[in-house]
């Protein structure tokens, strides 16, 4: 995070963003990769970097997804596609492998998100809608486990509003959780949670957009990193 | 006591009762006990309550159990699927109860009643939809809920191979809930691919030792 | 427990006791024998009992003690006395052992005592001196966790006190815990927990000695099973 | 982060601080990291917590630690055997602080830490001076005493055989308390009797995964 705050010529896609994560992924971290777009982080990660990748289901150290006959219907992970299994790969069962993330031992784990609030309460679990039927897999135990809890998303939804936000209106899935949200347009941290003040998000990475544009349309204050 | 080795999935299955709390074993279909499952349809109990992660898939196993009406209430961190049509529609009609549990305290709760432990303070879930009513408390700065076990009267899970004591291992991420889940029932049956006599397992490595497992099932293996 | 109550011509002594003990484990239960004289026990298991025994430092269905090149310093009992390996056994380690313990799984565990009470209160870690140095071990593990709690002592002390006694004098172990008690002179079930309503105990195996004068040496009510 | 081999087991300890709480493997001497605890004592920590299951035997090891004055606390299930001479003295003369704690409860109390677990409530020793002051709580008509984590700074574990990830395979009874300590420490530091490359233990079998271990230490294997 000693970059300086760097102005982008536009949006990153979503490559772009994993691409982005992936360096900041110290070498040798311990990383769970989410469900959905965060598990492009991996395609990101350097050769030789050893980052070791968890799987929730119960495995350390697995790699490319399976492709042909690779595929073993009993080597899968936490989204069901079937992976691969790298040298000194572990296996173990759910508990401890939920343990190995409430108790913190994850370096790393990238989450997307519906919203994030300024203090770093995650909603990435459900919309609200009245009539969904409620899932919540690992989510939550993710969300409070991981010493650094990355978010990987857009900025604005579909119908414009921001995704980082005051305070979540959608139901929560941690509370103050959340330290650093990428996104197309910016990389945030969370500062509330570090004795600022003002509990302003520190912004770098800005990808086409301005440090004035940006504040117009957030409800939350930012300032430069 | 000393685990029994069976060869009819519809013989280790005919004492479940109606009402029971049934732990179902696996993560997708990776460690799915999908012929105790059908035994168990065939079988006939009813009302009871299922703790799995998930609730069901396409039109079969667990989606058949759900289908046939036989399930009171699914206790599982995800229902809802792409294919989970039978839940959905059992869900939406109001027959058929669910608890969401975030998939780390479903585990862990199970691993509690298994291992004795009367209640713990867990801090997934704090500040959400899951924890609302529970008890909350602050213990060195952090907030915890307090979440009790979950103990089953059965569980049915899928190992990869058992000696004739019982003693199991299973083969990559078909292991996920399945040792949890043996500890954590009164009536513990294996669904296994593989029997190999008192000796055949290196010590060292038994995953679910045979104290936790009271049936063994495998076609075939019982005359061996 | 189906047997009459017998009346044997001496007291029993301790390896008298153990077969005694060893006859009522069930074939194929799964058993924890205290360190001391519970250990005798396993000298009386009918071969082929298939009787499977737990160490708390885990390891289930060890062998007899090893002997000569037998001995290994890392295949050890509670008692630290080198054990062997029976086809079969399994190790895990310490949390998995003492959950397998606390969660009920096994059937019988046969442990010494100081003091057992009319309603199964168990004393036999302390004295109570108050110069001595307190050391639990696994004592209350085991007192609370088994399905069936078995005690094997003598009846009275070297100073003649007797030691199932209305309410224990020295600290205790565990709570309405001790279903059983083999003693040289008798077997006594505890029947405080089976809405037995007088609380008396329960005697059967009579040895060297009669219920009139049982009931005159101790302060709790007796009758033969 | 990844494990560090290495093969001194001075440079292992080198940063172990004063007032640390440190967590040391072993029951009777299978397990017990002899040479980390020996470095230990040349490297001059002091005022430290140790707990482990016993309070040192003879004069070397832990009670060699202790009778350097090292020790301001030990936590442990069984501090008194027939050559636990040392603890004994210091114990008599007031100059060491003791916490008794049930041997089931010292590994659970060392799982909770590094499950990031709260407190749970464990029925082993209600009613006994052990929970005198604890909170008691009948849940289900059983009563249990209220039980917090231990987490260590640092543990001394010793295993027989690591990868140069760090997974870790243990021995016979030499298991123990290793694989819960290994979960319990910020620092994890384990001396192995055989070091192989990556890829040379089976994934199945790997007893501690390489998620917990910090540092390897194995005369020699460095430079392999």
């Amino acid at each position: 995070m000693s970059t300086p705050a760097s102005t982008g010529t536009a949006p990153r896609g979503k490559h772009t963003l994993a691409a982005a994560i992936a360096r900041d992924v110290p070498d040798g971290a311990y990383a769970n990769l989410g469900i959905g777009q965060p598990t492009l982080v991996s395609d990101h990660l350097r050769p030789g970097s050893g980052v070791v990748l968890h799987t929730e289901n119960g495995m350390l150290n697995f790699g490319p997804a399976a492709v042909e006959d690779e595929v073993d219907e009993e080597l899968i992970n936490a989204g069901k596609i079937p992976v691969t299994e790298l040298p000194g790969a572990a296996y173990f069962h759910h508990a401890d492998s939920f343990a190995m993330m409430r108790g913190g031992h994850l370096d790393v784990c990238v989450l997307g998100a519906f919203q994030v609030s300024a203090n770093g309460d995650l909603a990435n679990w459900h919309t609200g809608a009245p009539d969904a039927i409620p899932a919540v897999g690992g989510a939550m135990d993710l969300a409070i486990g991981a010493e650094q809890v990355w978010v990987m998303m857009t900025l604005f939804a579909k119908d414009g509003s921001p995704k980082v936000v005051p305070a979540c209106t959608y139901p929560l899935t941690g509370l103050a959780c959340v330290d650093r949200v990428y996104t197309d347009l910016a990389t945030f941290e969370i500062t509330a949670s570090r004795g600022r003040a003002d509990g302003a998000l520190l912004v770098r990475d800005l990808s086409g957009t301005t440090l004035s544009a940006l504040s117009d349309r957030l409800e939350v204050p930012v300032v430069l990193a | 006591m000393s685990a029994r080795v069976l060869d009819s999935y519809a013989e280790s299955v005919a004492d479940v009762a109606d009402g029971s709390t049934v732990l179902v074993g696996g993560f997708g279909m990776a460690g799915m006990p999908v012929e105790l499952i059908d035994a168990l349809i065939d079988q006939g109990a009813k009302d009871l309550v299922i703790v799995s992660n998930n609730a069901g898939n396409g039109d079969t196993g667990l989606a058949a159990l759900l289908a046939a009406k036989r399930v009171r209430k699914v206790i599982c961190s995800f229902p809802r699927q792409s294919d989970s049509w039978v839940f959905d529609g059992l869900y939406r009609a109001g027959e058929i109860e669910l608890e969401v549990v975030p998939q780390g305290n479903l585990a862990e709760r199970m691993r509690a009643a298994g291992a004795g432990i009367g209640a713990f303070f867990c801090p997934t879930g704090v500040g959400t939809p899951l924890t609302e009513g529970k008890e909350i408390r602050e213990i060195d700065g952090r907030a915890y809920a307090l979440e009790y076990p979950i103990k089953g009267d059965v569980a049915l899970i899928k190992a990869h191979t058992a000696d004739r004591m019982g003693n199991l291992v299973y083969r990559r991420t078909a292991r996920n809930f399945g040792p949890v889940m043996a500890t954590a029932a009164r009536t513990v049956i294996a669904q296994v691919g593989h029997v190999v006599e008192v000796g055949g397992l290196d010590p060292e490595t038994v995953v679910t030792p045979s104290i936790y497992v009271d049936r063994v099932v495998c076609p075939g293996a019982q005359e061996a």
